[in-house]
């Protein structure tokens, strides 16, 4: 990956929101879209993330990949606040529909209604989804 | 006007028109593309949850998509429009910003 | 308006590129500007130099390359994900001790950096993916 | 695409069932899986394809892809019978799901229960999903 | 033995092990891996779908891809066996068939 | 037993060649014989030697050459869905007049039949796919 700073750019500030709705580990889009939320915040960008379906799992604690060959990337999550990164929103349904607490997430995150999701996303000027 | 949302997944076989519809706002556009178009036909096992869905946000059908998999017009679910590429572009600019449900 | 397109799935796969296509010639065609096509994920596979389709099929390659000729359209390669999946130009080719590189004329490689600009400066950011 | 005679080999008769649960022109896999089963036809196999959730799609009539720039591959379908390929199975419950009777398909086909199917499965020597 | 299903997308997300369960003869095994273990997990609202199938079908899940996705043995649903991938290629061998529902 | 393996996607989008992966040095552990690995659809992009994962991660195309030759697996990649995809072997490069190819050493391109003959041949045929 190239250096964040390397091709970084003056000018205005937009809202980029970053809906992640796979698992990791069985399709690389968790792992690439991390990497456009970093790029994304190196350019002094608003960045927002939402995890909703099986997005959820993605921040999911004790990922442990020693036995499938791959990297575990879930500690960039931790990181993501040196990188100014910190409206992490998670989808309460979602959670609930998988048995999941805010405890079961190894970031800390705001837990919304799909209708508070909706909201916040109308409000977005530009909006991934990987 | 408010947010596109465009799906181009099949409603049997995945969540993401479910998710879809369920953060659409109300006045929101949801327009299928794709394997999406499944979902714009009637008389499916997935015409009722569009169908509820139509009281609050506007469905479009890409009719390019939905003649190369067999289907016509006469099979839509009434009220659902049809656009073709240009059309699509048009929702896409009249919209204030798209998001698209993969 | 002013547009930029990611697409994330590689050719003949998923239809995303196709899509994508579609639109980029239909809005071209509506007076608006398609400023930039950014290649991520899978979607790296479509800048290949070395796709040999059948006659009686699409030759996405170089529907691509005629298009943003025409209207030009800046075509970029995602780097990093090019990388892992086997895209490289003549630099990174030199660069990394390849014997051959594959990226056909009209693509460019760079960083994510190009895709965060794109959604800055464009006035929609349209996905199409799997 | 290589002639399938070409490599053909003379051996032991096995059953070969090709699951088709995609619907065409989304994903590649429809036709790249039609080219699959038009070789194992050539090398002689006993060959089943079975239709079942969007996969009963693949055989709608009517199909017409214009305006996609993509090739209608549906009638080769009908070509089937002259590779003796014969034995086409759709599911009935994939069907009805999808408002769709026997007289919306394009080529001549047993609709059967899912208990049938599964029967017919347990069955094969080899099953091939796409 | 009868047959071995592979299944290896979320429950949640796709209709994937709907489909296989609707197919599976009983006394057949199913295995799921990747992202399919999530439907071995209890709990879930696709707990109840796995668990009455378990009365016709033996469940194994993939350990490997269990612990990758942050979830251990304590959250299955009761009943349904961990392998690793020896194990995987044991069932593969001690089952008469493969069918893998992608 | 005798296997052979189907693997339908290409590297680090999907989790399948990397299931097949484990799933083949488990088998070989094990004693059984692993006769044929053949790649289909998007699965033959595996078999680039282009590619420059990043230091930390797996090196997938590597990984196969070395458990190919130290366990005489005969690796095929599909002619038709490679030739769609742009991976060439040096003889498909020159009768396409293309300027280069990028297979890498350890896989050969061949016909449909050889996955026919795997199916055939092996006592079990497992596929690995999206």
């Amino acid at each position: 990956m190239s250096e964040p700073w390397e091709d970084e750019v003056e000018g205005p500030v937009k809202k980029f929101m970053f809906v992640n709705r796979k698992s990791p580990y069985g399709t690389v889009y968790a792992l690439e879209s991390l990497e456009v939320v970093l790029i994304t915040a190196a350019f002094d960008q608003d960045v927002s993330l939402v995890f909703s379906d099986d997005g959820v799992y993605q921040i999911k604690k004790g990922q442990n990949t020693d036995g499938i060959g791959m990297k575990n990337f879930s500690p960039t999550y931790r990181a993501l606040e040196g990188y100014d990164v910190e409206k992490l929103y998670v989808d309460k349904e979602s959670l609930e529909e998988r048995g999941l607490t805010e405890d079961d997430l190894l970031v800390d995150v705001e837990v919304l209604s799909r209708a508070e999701l909706a909201d916040l996303m109308d409000d977005q000027d530009v909006v991934l989804s990987f | 006007m408010a947010m596109l949302h465009t799906v181009n997944k099949s409603p049997f076989e995945r969540n993401t028109l479910d998710s879809c519809i369920s953060m659409a706002k109300s006045g929101s556009s949801i327009l299928l593309i794709e394997d999406g178009i499944f979902g714009a036909l009637k008389g499916t096992s997935a015409t009722d949850k569009v169908s509820s869905a139509m009281s609050n946000v506007t469905f479009y059908v890409l009719g390019p998509d939905l003649n190369a998999r067999g289907m016509t017009e006469e099979q839509l679910i009434d009220g659902i429009k049809v656009v073709d590429y240009e059309g699509f572009v048009d929702l896409t600019a009249e919209h204030e910003n798209v998001q698209a449900w993969l | 308006m002013k547009y930029g397109l990611l697409i994330n799935e590689g050719p003949y796969q998923h239809q995303a590129v196709d899509s994508a296509y579609q639109f980029a010639k239909a809005a071209i065609a509506k007076g608006h500007e398609v400023f930039r096509v950014f290649f991520y994920h899978d979607g790296v596979n479509n800048a290949t130099d070395f796709a040999v389709p059948p006659q009686d099929d699409r030759n996405i390659t170089e529907n691509w390359i005629k298009l943003a000729e025409e209207n030009n359209i800046d075509m970029v390669v995602c780097i990093a994900a090019a990388q892992r999946r086997g895209l490289l130009d003549a630099n990174e080719a030199e660069r990394q001790g390849k014997r051959g590189d594959n990226i056909a004329p009209g693509y460019r490689i760079s960083g994510l950096g190009q895709l965060v600009e794109a959604g800055i400066e464009c006035d929609r950011l349209l996905t199409f993916g799997d």
